[in-house]
Order: structure tokens, then C-alpha cells, then sequence
């Protein structure tokens, strides 16, 4: 299977791709991640000792002075339910 | 790590507990010190602030239940009543039926997927726990204004929740309600009722029984879900996380995580255990987690029970004994079960690849026992805990009560003239109240299991059990919290006739009842007040239309600062029907067809939709609450369906009867021309009960008008179905296609 | 001589008993099969049923793509045994790379129940035998991931070789490209469909008898091999 | 809303964490993505370009002695759908 590179942005000025990683908080029980972790052992994966399932977003800004910033606004607003999950900010 | 015990205990009669923090009274903590002739450890103050609070002891209502039992019509049909998990009720050729209904309200306004969804796990595990196959899902909601900002948080979360349990779960949702009020604003009502099909003898029982059987439990493992509470106790022991570097006492999540997907493992694994007679006792974990489950077992047998807590299969190996106890992690029953069996039912478990552990056995000494690292945690007579104490709580008629009533809506502006009689057709018929509710209903799977006859947007849901003989059961859910703000004795008793109602709409004879009380707190006399008229206008009612109560739930609390929500009873009501071929629906299906209106109309306009919706009025009385004529109309309705009489048929709610002329004509894709009696307006609008619109088979109308005589159910034809417009004689013509455009579009635009 | 096919039930299938009475009502056997088995019991065609196998997670069918029946049908296939991945099935058919390409969350992001009129467009499969040319049926679409995804070529290969076995009519329903609701496999024999026809098999219970013909298919195809 | 550091595997030796991000190919058309940012657009965040959404799995692996390997391995039979899909690997 393709592995990917982090691809650059084919904009140009002012274009800017962050990445947003949204996880579960560690305190929630993760349901998806148990199953999957229960696959992986039948798949014959038996060191996997654990698995969490989040969502990454790859977010392309333009014109924005301080994407990082408007990224972590979003990610409050709109990608991650603060009530259950967490989330990171990174330059893509 | 070492846990408080019975022996230190004795020992240190003067150590301070955190009783206070976990909700428990003064009077209540010395109550169980007298109990148990010494302070409780910390795990028991657990158990005990646990199964002591309202939600588990029922302690404000429990008083007022009771008129369920002493005021119920004596039924054969009744094998299981109020006291176990759920009723259980003889259908006949066999079959048993259990169903009951179920708040999560507000861990769905905190985290409205997961809230939603755990609610109906919930309620799948308690009908479970009967012996039943769950077969059918129906919800109850109940938000805010619809285009508040914050409904558009909470609704969407919700439904996509009982969306994602309810069809991963594999039940067909049948029916429910959806309805707004600014009173729910802060307290959105989720309510969901299970129902479940057995044969007689499949019925299991809630107690733990003979001494040396062996106590399993099986699902999900234990973690920290849903123990707010517990953490206070631990932080209280321990001091402040930050002190004393316990991290995790700081991040107990209340927010329990739904996994539907174990919920269907758990419901075919204990179905093949109860098929295999593998089980001598069996309960569902709810609130309250393994605490209750222990005690509700232990009390319900003779003996006693002894629980090794180092046994419970952890998701956090770093829970306290008291975490373990009250942890409300999902997906998870316990079972007793004869030494012999325990390793044919360890096998089936592991066929469904649920994870089932032996943490204890039964006892011959009255005494529920824990043990954790060697010592003796608990030690305490199980009743003590199951049965909690039980209050009086001060009533007072709301202060505002009179001026309410007093400010009946005949003042406000009338719609005087053809036109403006269709414009409030066009309003009423796109508010958010009574529009389509597709956008909701179409997250819902309704046919799997190939089963349902009648589903959304029929006026009950009728499920199909036995495919050769045609039995089938009919469901309904329906409460009025605007009714009942106005008089919650006779706010009750419209939608419990309005439940019946609909059943009986289906061509089924109602069997059954079950309800939720959603109130605010009981410490408000105002409330409590409700509360009473609440339960003893159903009492009345079903002493009124033969059938009993079987079971329900009680939620508390809902209110916000001093502000609580309208008083909403939610109903439900099952029926049975003889054969489901002969089932009747809303639609006009057949052309010139004559329609008639069944029942009689009164000028009744307190707590209306039209004041709601036209006025944003709330004032008067609510309409007449006429059981008897309901009863007439329920069995002049199976007759007609039996003997084939009828083309459709749908009750008369909130809107009256031009809401009801509506929804019949977009349901069946053909309008109709009616004319209409006296005040168009009242005629058109009022929300009298006990009344129903019908199409009459082509042919057999002087058949059907003999049957309303014989019944004495007043019949007044009104006109045809067909062509392609709903028209009023001398008032307006609405084609259909507006109609369907302002029915559809409400809350698509409000929510997509 | 009956004619028998093979239901199979994984943790998570919900539709199994639907398929099983509707192989009933077409007149044939209905044979139960468990995800954790390799043996086939004889059956003559295979049902993958829809439901939530594995809960639906990490992607619709991955996980059970993996199980013991999968390998045995793996055979089966290249053997020629008609299979029919329904909803559930076809995403797992999917996964188990025994159809291309993949079914994604719905455009719209919401479960959707409804039923749904699709346009039979392919009747050389032993599931489709008995329709009549480019016969609209109705059916019901119940699912959260039903749109159909390939690349290009792959899409191009479907249409070009008549693989499409059956389209949505009336445009877009939930993302699905060029409007696909059921594909088959290069021999035809195995048949990948996102509604349910088992949810169609009489008007009491179901969305009318629009689904009818596919099971009605099999029993002919099955009796004439 | 509470942002999150990479938390360090609590475990002793032989512990490691991976985080395997899976995102569609490129040529993908991803309507999640879309319809997150017209989303970003009613919300008012007009600079957002694009979203695109994957998935990110933290897997704990005990006793593997090359875990990044065995990672790719489990992407490759499981976590992504190579019809669709691409991931990259790294240590968490
Ligand atoms: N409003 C009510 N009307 C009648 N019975 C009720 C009501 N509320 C609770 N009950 C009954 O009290 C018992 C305990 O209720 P509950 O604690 O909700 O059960 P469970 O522990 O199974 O969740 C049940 O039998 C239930 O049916
Ligand atoms: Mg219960």
C-alpha cells in the first residue's frame, strides 16, 4: 500500500495547512478502540497491547495572519466536543 | 492502596464522611449508622448514597406510586407488575410482552449523543433483564425553543445518539414524540421505552437464590464512568488530588460512552443463556452500577451474597473499591447461576465473545459481604440498601396557579375569515410542533427484523410476533407538559387518552400502561404538588379505562435555578392486536371515501397549539379529559378494523381536526372536501378529546354509521377524500403541494 | 430438491433474519452460517446480511472482512458460488477486496432510512436473472456509509464492462458516484448492493415486493446449475 | 477546551506508541471534508479553504522490537483501506 508524505500546500501567499488531531480524553472509554484492539488480536497482532481512535483534520487556510490560532478556534467550535475529546494544533 | 473496612470502622466511630457531598441528609447518614450499629465504611457509604438518592430509591415519589397498585383494575393479563424491572403482560396464544419507558435527560443535555445513546441502552438491558427479546425502540423528546441556538446543539446530538444505539442495536424505532418549549430549554426530557416479546414461561427473576450459587458478571469491564460522585468520596479520603498526587481522582468522567455494538452481543448472549436454562437469577447494571445490582439481587432472595471486588474485570486498574461499586460503565448484567452451570455458561459467553467473570456466590446469611485485598469492606443487610427511606415532602398548589387558569385565550385575536382560517392552517402546520418529522425519523431504522407493520408517522407503532397467527402489539408514547402546567391531574389524563388514542387508532385494544414522570425537584412543595395530581389523575384515568399501570420511572430535578420545567407525564400504552392484516392507518388512501369526524367538539382552546403557536399563549383550562368516551371510541375502532370498515384513521391531537385533515391528506397523497359545522374556527381548531378522523370504506357507510350508534360514539360525515386539495367548504382551498411545502420544510431548515 | 442458502451471521449482523425469511418466502432453505466457521454446509449461494458487524468500527466491514467465513467464501467464490453482500455484506465484499473499490459516510453525514426506487441495469448475475430489462424496483435504503467510491479507473471498469448492476434512480441519494447502488464482480457471481431488497418482500412489513426478484433469481439461477 | 500533550506510555520496557494517521488519497473526493467546511463557512470562518478528514490510531505496542515495522503491517492489513486510503507512521 502508498505511505504518504505530508504533502506542501499548492497555494501560494498566504496559504497554510494545520492539522488538527482530535482525541478522546484518556478518561473516556473508547468502544471503537477496544474492538479494534481485540481485531488486531485475532489478526495475530498480539503485542498490540492497546489502540485509541481519534480523527486528524488537515485544514487549509488562506489569507489568515494567524492560522494556528483560527485552527484552535475551529477545532473548539466545531471539530472536537470539548466535553469528551481533546485535541492538537500543528503546523501541516 | 488500602481500603477503609468493616473492622476499621468499628474502630473509628468518629471519622468524618463525606455524606454531605454525596447527597445524603443529616437524618439519613445517622439513619444508616443505626442500621448498622457503627459508622459505614467508605464502599458502603457508596452503596448507600448511591441506591438511597432519588433516581434509585424513588424516596419523594414512592409514596404516591403506590395509588398504581391500590387503584388498578384487576387484570389476569398482568404476570409481572410494578416492582420488577419492567411489567410483563399476557398477550395471549403464549406470548408475554414487557415494556417500560425510561429518562437519561440530563446526561443527554451534558453530552447529547452519548446521553441519548446510553439512555437506550438502558432501558434495552431492563427489558432484557425480564427474559425478553427486545424487539422495538420508541423516544420521547422533548427540547427548548426549536431555533434556539442551544437546540441546535442538543437536538441533532440527540437523535444521531439514538440513531447510532438504537440501529447498531439492531430495533426497529417505531414511534415516540418530538416537541419544544422554552421550559426545556436547560432541560431537554430524552425519554425511551423498550419493549420485548417472551413466551410465558420464559419470564427471569431479580433475585439471588440459593446458597452456593455463583454470582457472574458479564459485558463490558468496570471503569470510571459516570462516577462524579465517587471521586468526591475519594478525594475526600485521600485529600485533593493535587496533594496528595492521586492524578486520576481528577478526571472521573460523567459523561458514560455508549458501545452498542456490546449491548447486541450481551442481548444474544443472555437470550441463548436463557434458551440453554442456564440462569437462576439475572439483573441489568444501570444506575448505580454493581452497588445496586448486588443489593437488588441479594434483597430479592432469601439468603445473603458475598462479593470478592478484586474479581470485577477493571477497564483502570486503579479504582478504588467505592469506584467499583458505583461505576456506571455500560453494556454489563449479572447473573446467578448453580455451580453445575457455570462452565456451559462461561462457553456460550465466550461464543459471543463476552467477557464474564465469577465475583461472588450466594450466602445463607442475610448479609451482602465485600471483600477487596483481604478485607472486609462491606458488611451490610441488603434490604437496608434496596429499601430506601421513603419521605412526605410538602405540597402547596402553585402560588400562580389560579392566574394562570384565570387567563383563558378567549380574548386573544381570532382568525375571523376564509383566508385567515387558512393562514393559521399554514402556521400551525409548520411550526416546529407539528411539522414533518422526517428529518428525525428517517435516522431511524424501522424495518429490521422485518416486523413492523405501522412506524413513524402513524399515530402508533404496531409490530408484528407471530407471523402465522397475525398477532401483533401496538405502541404509543405521548405527554402534553402545557396541559399539564395548567392541571397536571387532567393534563395526565389527556395524554394518557391521548396514548390510548392512538393505539386504538391502529384497530388494537389498549392492554397496558406505562409512563415517566419528568418533574422539577421535589423539595419545591409547588412541585411536589404536580407530582401528586400528576399520579392521581393516572391512577384515576386507568381505574377509569380498565387497564393498569405496570411500571415507570421517576426523574427529579429538572430545573434550572428556580425554574422548573412544565409538569410532563410521558404515557405509553400498549395494545394488542388480533390480527395486524386488518391494521388501520392515517392516510387517505382510497378516493371518494367518505370522512368522517368521530366524537364531539367543544370549544377548547387552553394550552392549544393555536395559543402556543399563534399567540405564544399559556393560560385557562386545558380541554376535558373524557375517559369514558375514549373507551367507547377505542372499541368502536377494533370492531370497525375487524370487520374491514374503514380506509384510515387517525386521532385528533394538538391542532384539532384541521392539522389531523392535513396530515391524512399529505400521509395518503389525496386531498379531500370537507364542510364543517357551527364556528369554523372551533371546528377547525379546537383540541377536545377523545376524537378521531376516519375514512369509511366505499360502500359500507351505513354499516359504519350503524356501529358509532350501537357504540354511541357521535359520527358526523364531513365530506370525501380526492382531488388534489384540502378544501373547506366556505372557507379556503389549500393545494396539497403547499401543504406538503409548509409541513416539510420546518425543520430541515431549522436543523440541516 | 430444496434449494439452500447460506445466511451468515457475524457479531453485530442484524439483517440475518430478515434474509433468512426471505429466502423463505422465495421458496428456498435458509442456512444459517457463523462468522467464526469455515465450513459452508453445502449451501448453494451465500447471503452476507446487513447490520453492524463488529459494531461498524474502525470502517463498515473491516473487521469481519477478516474472519474465518471469509476466507472459506474467498474459495467459494473463484469457485463460482453466487454470493450477495447486502448493505453490511457489500461493505465487507468491499473490504475483503472480492468487489472494488469502498462505501464512505453519506454525503450528508446522517443515517438515512428510506426507501428508494433502483434501476436494475445488469441481469447477467444469478441475483438479477429475473428481472426484466432495466426493471425499476423499490427498495430500502438504511445506512450511514453507503456511498459508493473508486478511483477513476475502477469506475470506468464497472461501467464500461456493464458492472453496475443496479443505479438509484432520480439522482443522488448519499454520495454514491455516477448514483451506484449495486456492483458485481468480474465473473458476476458475486453481487455487492447498498439497499435491501430482504426489507422488500411484502407490503405488510416492508416497502412492498420490489425486492422479491432478486431472491426469486437465485432459486432459478440455483436450480439450473 | 483543554489542548493535549503526547503523553508519554506509562508502561516500563518494551512499551512503545505509535500513531498511525490514515487520510482518502488525494484523488479521493472526500464529502465529510466538504461538508465540515461549508460548516467552517456558516460558522464564519471564511479563511478555511479546505477540510480534509482522516483517522489517527495511537497504538501501544509491549515487547516488539522494531514496533514502527510492525505498525505498518497492521496499517497495511487494518487500520487503512488501501482501495482509499493511505497512512503514514510514527512514533508517538
Ligand atoms: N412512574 C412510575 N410508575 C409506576 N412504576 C414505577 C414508576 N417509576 C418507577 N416505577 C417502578 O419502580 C421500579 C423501580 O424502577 P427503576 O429503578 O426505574 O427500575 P430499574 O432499577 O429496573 O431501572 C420499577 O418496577 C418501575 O417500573
Ligand atoms: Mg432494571
Amino acid at each position: 500500500m502508498r505511505r504518504y508524505r505530508e504533502r506542501g500546500v499548492a497555494g501560494g501567499v498566504g496559504m497554510a495547512k494545520i492539522v488538527v488531531d482530535v482525541m478522546l480524553k484518556p478518561e473516556i472509554r473508547d468502544p471503537q478502540g477496544e474492538a479494534i484492539a481485540a481485531a488486531c488480536h485475532r489478526l495475530g497482532f498480539a503485542g498490540v497491547r492497546s489502540v485509541r481512535q481519534g480523527k486528524r483534520f488537515e485544514v487549509e487556510f488562506d489569507g489568515e495572519t494567524d492560522p494556528e490560532a483560527k485552527a484552535a478556534e475551529l477545532a473548539e467550535d466545531l471539530l472536537a466536543n470539548p466535553v469528551i475529546e481533546e485535541f492538537s494544533i500543528r503546523r501541516g | 492502596m488500602t481500603a477503609d473496612s468493616v473492622a476499621e470502622a468499628e474502630v473509628t466511630p468518629e471519622r468524618e464522611q463525606p455524606y454531605a457531598a454525596l447527597g445524603l441528609t443529616n437524618a439519613e447518614y445517622a439513619l444508616i449508622i443505626s442500621q448498622l450499629g457503627r459508622r459505614p465504611t467508605e464502599s458502603e457509604l457508596a452503596i448507600y448514597s448511591v441506591m438511597w438518592s432519588e433516581h434509585c430509591s424513588y424516596k419523594s415519589s414512592r409514596k404516591h406510586l403506590r395509588q398504581f397498585g391500590e387503584k388498578a383494575p384487576p387484570s389476569a393479563a398482568l404476570l409481572a407488575g410494578i416492582g420488577q424491572n419492567a411489567g410483563v403482560v399476557d398477550i395471549g396464544q403464549g406470548y408475554a410482552v414487557t415494556f417500560k419507558i425510561e429518562s437519561h435527560n440530563h446526561p443527554s443535555y451534558v453530552e447529547p449523543f452519548q446521553g441519548a445513546a446510553t439512555g437506550v441502552g438502558g432501558i434495552v438491558r431492563d427489558i432484557l433483564a425480564m427474559g425478553a427479546r427486545p424487539v422495538a425502540i420508541l423516544d420521547s423528546l422533548r427540547f427548548g425553543p426549536a431555533d434556539a441556538p442551544d437546540t441546535r446543539r442538543v437536538l441533532p446530538g440527540v437523535v444521531a445518539g439514538i440513531s447510532f444505539y438504537g440501529n447498531c442495536l439492531g430495533l426497529p424505532n417505531i414511534g415516540g414524540e418530538l416537541a419544544f418549549d422554552p421550559c426545556y430549554a436547560g432541560n431537554p426530557l430524552v425519554n425511551a421505552l423498550c419493549v420485548g416479546v417472551m413466551r410465558h414461561g420464559d419470564l427471569q427473576v431479580a433475585a439471588a437464590d440459593g446458597p452456593g450459587n455463583q454470582v457472574i458478571l458479564l459485558g463490558s469491564r468496570t471503569g470510571p464512568d459516570g462516577i462524579g460522585g465517587a471521586s468526591v468520596l475519594a478525594s475526600a479520603t485521600f485529600g485533593a488530588p493535587s496533594e496528595s498526587g492521586n492524578g486520576h481522582l481528577a478526571k472521573r468522567p460523567s459523561v458514560q460512552v455508549g458501545d452498542p455494538f456490546m449491548e447486541k452481543l450481551l442481548v444474544e448472549c443472555c437470550l441463548e443463556l436463557y434458551a440453554a436454562e442456564l440462569i437462576e437469577g439475572i439483573q441489568d447494571l444501570g444506575a448505580a452500577g454493581i452497588a445496586c445490582a448486588t443489593a437488588e439481587l441479594a434483597a430479592g432472595g432469601e439468603g445473603g451474597m458475598r462479593v470478592t471486588l478484586d474479581d470485577v474485570p477493571l477497564r483502570d486498574p486503579s479504582l478504588t473499591p467505592a469506584e467499583i461499586l458505583m461505576s456506571e460503565s455500560q453494556e454489563r448484567m449479572m447473573a446467578v447461576v448453580t455451580p453445575a452451570s457455570v462452565e456451559a455458561f462461561l462457553k456460550v459467553c465466550r461464543k459471543w465473545d463476552v467477557e464474564a467473570t465469577v465475583i461472588g456466590e450466594v450466602t445463607g446469611d442475610g448479609t451482602l459481604t465485600m471483600t477487596w485485598r483481604g478485607r472486609t469492606v462491606v458488611s451490610i443487610p441488603p434490604r437496608t440498601a434496596a429499601d430506601g427511606p421513603v419521605y412526605q415532602r410538602p405540597m402547596a398548589r402553585p402560588a400562580d396557579l389560579d392566574s394562570l387558569q384565570a387567563a383563558a385565550p378567549d380574548g386573544l385575536d381570532r382568525p375571523k375569515d376564509g383566508p385567515a382560517l387558512r393562514a393559521t392552517l399554514l402556521a400551525l402546520l409548520g411550526s416546529a410542533e407539528e411539522a414533518d418529522k422526517s428529518w428525525v425519523t428517517a435516522q431511524y431504522d424501522h424495518y429490521v427484523r422485518g416486523s413492523t407493520v405501522l412506524a413513524m408517522p402513524e399515530d402508533g407503532g404496531l409490530l408484528r410476533v407471530d407471523e402465522q397467527t397475525q398477532l401483533g402489539i401496538a405502541l404509543a408514547t405521548d405527554g402534553n407538559g402545557r396541559y399539564c402546567r395548567l392541571d397536571p391531574s387532567h393534563g395526565t389524563q389527556l395524554a394518557l387518552g391521548e396514548a390510548y388514542r392512538n393505539v386504538a387508532m391502529t384497530g388494537a385494544t389498549p392492554v397496558a400502561v406505562t409512563n415517566c414522570l419528568n418533574f422539577g425537584s421535589p423539595e419545591d412543595p409547588q412541585v411536589m404538588w404536580q407530582l401528586a395530581e400528576a399520579v392521581r389523575g393516572l391512577a384515576d384515568g386507568c381505574a377509569a379505562l380498565g387497564i393498569p399501570v405496570t411500571g415507570g420511572n421517576v426523574s427529579l430535578y429538572n430545573q434550572t435555578g428556580d425554574n422548573a420545567i412544565h409538569p410532563t407525564p410521558v404515557i405509553g400504552v400498549l395494545g394488542v392486536h388480533d390480527d395486524v392484516r386488518r391494521r388501520l392507518a392515517a392516510g387517505f388512501t382510497a378516493g371518494g371515501a367518505q370522512v368522517v369526524l368521530l366524537g364531539a367538539t367543544r370549544e377548547e382552546f387552553g394550552g392549544s397549539a393555536w395559543a402556543h403557536v399563534v399567540h405564544q399563549h399559556l393560560g385557562g383550562r386545558p380541554p376535558v379529559p373524557d375517559l369514558y368516551a375514549e373507551r367507547t371510541l377505542a372499541t368502536l375502532m377494533a370492531a370497525a378494523a375487524s370487520d374491514g370498515l374503514l380506509a384510515s384513521a387517525h386521532d385528533l391531537s394538538t391542532g384539532g381536526l384541521a392539522i389531523a385533515l392535513a396530515e391524512s391528506c399529505l400521509r395518503g397523497a389525496r386531498g379531500c372536501r370537507v364542510s364543517v359545522a357551527g364556528d369554523p374556527f372551533t371546528a377547525l381548531f379546537s383540541e377536545s378529546a377523545a376524537r378521531a378522523v376516519v375514512s369509511v370504506t366505499p360502500g359500507r357507510e351505513d354499516e359504519f354509521a350503524a356501529l358509532c350508534a350501537s357504540h354511541g360514539v357521535p359520527a358526523t360525515p364531513l365530506g370525501e377524500t380526492g382531488g388534489d386539495t384540502l378544501t373547506v367548504e366556505a372557507a379556503f382551498e389549500v393545494p396539497l403541494d403547499e401543504l406538503r411545502q409548509a409541513w416539510e420544510s420546518t425543520l430541515p431548515a431549522l436543523f440541516d | 430438491m430444496a434449494r439452500k442458502v447460506g445466511i451468515v451471521t457475524f457479531p453485530g449482523s442484524l439483517d440475518d433474519v430478515d434474509a433468512a425469511r426471505a429466502v423463505r418466502l422465495a421458496g428456498g432453505v435458509a442456512v444459517p452460517l457463523w462468522h467464526a466457521e469455515r465450513d459452508l454446509r453445502g449451501v448453494d449461494a451465500v447471503i452476507l446480511p446487513g447490520g453492524f458487524s463488529y459494531g461498524d468500527y474502525l470502517r463498515c466491514g473491516a473487521i469481519a472482512a477478516h474472519s474465518p467465513v471469509m476466507t472459506a467464501l474467498r474459495q467459494a467464490a473463484r469457485a463460482g458460488l453466487p454470493l450477495l453482500g447486502i448493505c453490511n455484506g457489500f461493505q465487507i465484499l468491499c473490504e475483503a477486496h472480492l468487489l472494488p473499490g469502498a462505501l464512505t459516510r453519506n454525503h450528508r453525514r446522517r443515517f438515512i432510512n428510506r426507501e428508494v426506487t433502483i434501476k436494475i441495469e445488469n441481469r447477467a448475475t444469478p441475483w438479477t436473472a429475473k428481472f426484466t430489462e432495466y426493471e425499476e424496483v423499490t427498495v430500502v435504503l438504511k445506512s450511514g456509509e453507503g456511498a459508493y467510491l473508486a478511483d477513476l479507473a475502477t469506475i470506468g471498469e464497472l461501467e464500461s464492462a456493464g458492472r453496475v448492476v443496479a443505479r438509484y434512480v432520480g439522482g443522488d441519494q448519499n454520495g454514491s458516484l455516477d448514483a451506484i447502488a449495486g456492483i458485481a464482480s468480474e465473473e458476476g457471481n458475486v453481487v455487492g448492493l447498498m439497499p435491501h431488497p430482504e426489507h422488500a418482500m411484502e407490503a405488510l412489513t416492508g416497502a412492498g415486493t420490489g425486492g422479491r426478484r432478486f431472491f426469486e433469481s437465485i432459486m432459478m439461477t440455483v436450480l439450473a446449475r
